[in-house]
């Protein structure tokens, strides 16, 4: 929890320092989708910690403190901070992506194209980095390990969290909506302002996540079947390498966006929304898939016998509030 | 103006901690985790004006929404480890 | 006119940042959890209402403004449905606002809350039970 | 007085070697992985920081601005947080397994009924 708090005390700072895109996603990432699933992990194992006698404590300490002053011996030489003499905004790469960009793009928020067409191929890189976690976590906890003669949806199991909170119910149904929305008019609003596939397909499953929590994985689960998530999360790769491939077939080289339609400007526009739709559809799905994932290992693994002492003592809080 | 808001949300954000840190219930440290988020709200969307930069409150928007999430999710691992310490106890 | 409503705005501004401190004082100073969430509702309220209506008034009319809007509506919507939803869960885990009779409200025993063993704690406790 | 420019390097020393110490020292392996969360979000403040030039504005183009912080590193972050929240997923769904098939998550316990087994 003090974790959630870091998170936003460094999405702060990032906005102090005009990263707004940076921001965003932090804000996103960090309070929403990072906490719930380090809380999850530790609701799974159980935190308290043992106390033992330190073994390596010292050389930890030792460690980082050489690693650290080293560091520090090296950062004397650093250009200060905010200089604008500094070698990376002298470079002139740095002047082109600042000076050149919007006028052969004709898109205001420089990150933008920055990140669906200058830099196109990591970014396609970085979506298959994603792409991969979300097929490792379903590889290996799985939707619904069944083995241990786990409690099956049928048996008579109620998330009681929705019955007991009516307020939060009724509220999160009125918030979850303007959520949903919201992430749309990012991932579309992304050239001009900030925004974009990253930050809409992460506040999406936030959305989602304020779902799951309240109405249970069962229920979640009837709204957006764990089948079709797996296929959006490779219908977000394909339309972003779709892309690249359209490109090729047209002439010109791969994520080359210029070939697309007749007018340059417009052909760049239009393949950094396809790339950036691509992004937000993989990024969404993944972590809606990692969600659902870790909620659904969760429930399988508290049993039966907890999940009565929930429901009796939520009757309890019933009764008497 | 600007700047003198920013800064008392600060020490205000700072008195937060201070209680998170020392709060003798879990509750305790849910409750400064909420005030410290609706800070961090007001803080954002303060310095977007102070640096000209006033989509940042695109920004503050989402994290009104998403710290009610977090604390809602906290507020649900309570109850789970809870219930399951008593079920231990019990057992 | 562009002068007073600087002005009314700076105002405004101001207040809602003494306010914070003060809710931030409050969280720190008052006796038990409910008192303290009383303290976190002057931050959420007030401190939000006068710091986002200082921000509007210098914002004019534009999309800015009704994000602010909407911003303050959000917060209104979760601040408080959070600090329901907290008290609630405070209340069915043994927390008893002071001065009430913990009978009145159906405590029992049974819901007393365990703090749990954490690292914060005193390690000369001994060890704690690994769940 | 110079130095004070350099703060921004020696806050993230700092973050990086509270979560440095934290992997090296930690045995429970969920608080590994905050350590590595901590050393991660130190670099991305190094990233941010380098980006920021003074009297800059937001790299979003407008009219009259003049001087804009470097885009670059803000790209390089983005998507790097993105991934990070990705991999400590994965990192997290390993902890779980162990936990399933172990039974514990100190990392000494997991290493002693290796060796016994």
């Amino acid at each position: 929890m003090l974790f959630g708090m870091y998170s936003l005390v460094s999405a702060s700072f990032f906005v102090v320092v005009d990263a707004a895109d940076v921001a965003m996603t932090e804000a996103a990432v960090g309070a929403g989708v990072s906490t719930i699933l380090m809380l999850s992990t530790l609701a799974a194992t159980g935190y308290t910690v043992r106390k033992r006698p330190p073994r390596r404590e010292l050389l930890a300490i030792v460690v980082a403190i050489a690693v650290g002053g080293a560091l520090l011996y090296g950062t004397l030489d650093m250009p200060r901070f905010g200089a604008p003499n500094a070698p990376l905004h002298q470079h002139p790469v740095a002047h082109h992506y600042i000076q050149v960009s919007p006028k052969e793009t004709g898109i205001p928020n420089m990150v933008t194209p920055l990140l669906a067409s200058y830099r196109g191929y990591d970014t396609f890189g970085e979506v298959l980095v994603v792409f991969t976690a979300g097929i490792g976590v379903l590889a290996l906890i799985g939707r619904r390990p069944r083995e241990n003669g786990e409690l099956a949806p049928e048996d008579g199991f109620v998330d009681h969290t929705a019955t007991r909170h009516r307020v939060l119910r009724v509220v999160a149904k009125t918030l979850i909506p303007p959520i949903l929305l919201y992430a749309w008019y990012i991932q579309a609003h992304g050239d001009y302002g900030p925004g974009g596939g990253f930050q809409a397909g992460v506040v999406l499953a936030a959305g989602m996540m304020l779902y799951l929590l309240i109405f249970g994985v069962d229920r979640t689960e009837k709204l957006v079947r764990p089948r079709t998530l797996e296929c959006l999360i490779a219908l977000g790769v394909l339309v972003y390498g779709g892309v690249g491939l359209v490109n090729m077939a047209q002439g010109g080289n791969f994520l080359d966006y210029r070939t697309l339609v007749h007018d340059e400007k417009h052909a760049i526009h239009y393949g950094i929304l396809a790339v950036e739709l691509g992004v937000g559809i993989t990024v969404a799905a993944v972590m809606t898939t990692i969600l659902f994932t870790f909620a659904g290992h969760l429930r399988n693994l508290l049993g039966t016998a907890y999940m009565a002492n929930l429901s009796r003592r939520s009757n309890q809080g019933a009764q008497s509030a | 103006m600007f700047a003198v808001t920013a800064l008392l949300l600060l020490v205000s954000m700072a008195l937060t901690l201070v209680r998170a840190l020392r709060g003798p219930t879990m509750f305790d440290r849910i409750l400064a985790m909420n005030m410290f988020g609706t800070a961090t709200v007001l803080l954002i969307s303060v310095v977007g004006f102070l640096n000209t930069a006033r989509d940042l409150v695109d920004i503050a928007m989402i994290y009104a929404l998403i710290s009610f999430a977090t604390t809602i999710a906290v507020l649900r691992f309570v109850e789970m480890d809870q219930a399951r310490r008593s079920t231990e106890a019990e057992s | 006119m562009s002068q007073a409503i600087d002005v009314l705005s700076w105002i405004l501004l101001v207040t809602g940042g003494v306010a914070s401190v003060v809710a931030g004082i409050g969280a720190l100073r008052m006796p038990d959890l409910f008192s303290r969430m009383h303290a976190a509702s002057i931050l959420d309220t007030f401190a939000a209402a006068a710091v986002l209506s200082g921000l509007l008034l210098q914002a004019g009319l534009s999309i800015v403004a009704f994000k602010l809007f909407l911003v303050f509506v959000f917060l209104a919507f979760t601040t408080s449905t959070a600090a329901h939803a907290l008290a609630k869960s405070a209340l069915t885990y043994g927390q008893v606002p002071e001065g009430v009779d913990p009978k009145s409200i159906g405590a029992t025993e049974e819901r007393e809350y365990v703090e749990p063993a954490s690292e914060l704690a005193d390690p000369r406790e001994g060890p704690a039970a690994k769940v | 007085m110079d130095l004070i420019g350099l703060f921004n390097y020696w806050v993230f020393i700092v973050l990086m070697m509270s979560g440095f110490y934290l992997l090296l020292s930690a045995r429970n392996l969920v608080k590994k992985i905050i350590g590595v969360n901590l050393f991660q979000t130190s670099v991305f403040v190094f990233y941010i920081s380098t980006a920021n030039v003074t009297g800059g504005a937001v790299p979003i183009h407008d009219e009259g601005i003049e001087v804009y912080s470097n885009p670059l590193p803000h790209v390089l972050i983005l998507t790097a947080i993105v991934v990070g929240v990705a991999s400590t997923a994965l990192g997290l769904s390993l902890i779980l397994r162990i936990k399933a098939e172990y039974g514990t998550i100190e990392e000494d316990e997991v290493d002693a009924q290796d060796v016994l087994s």
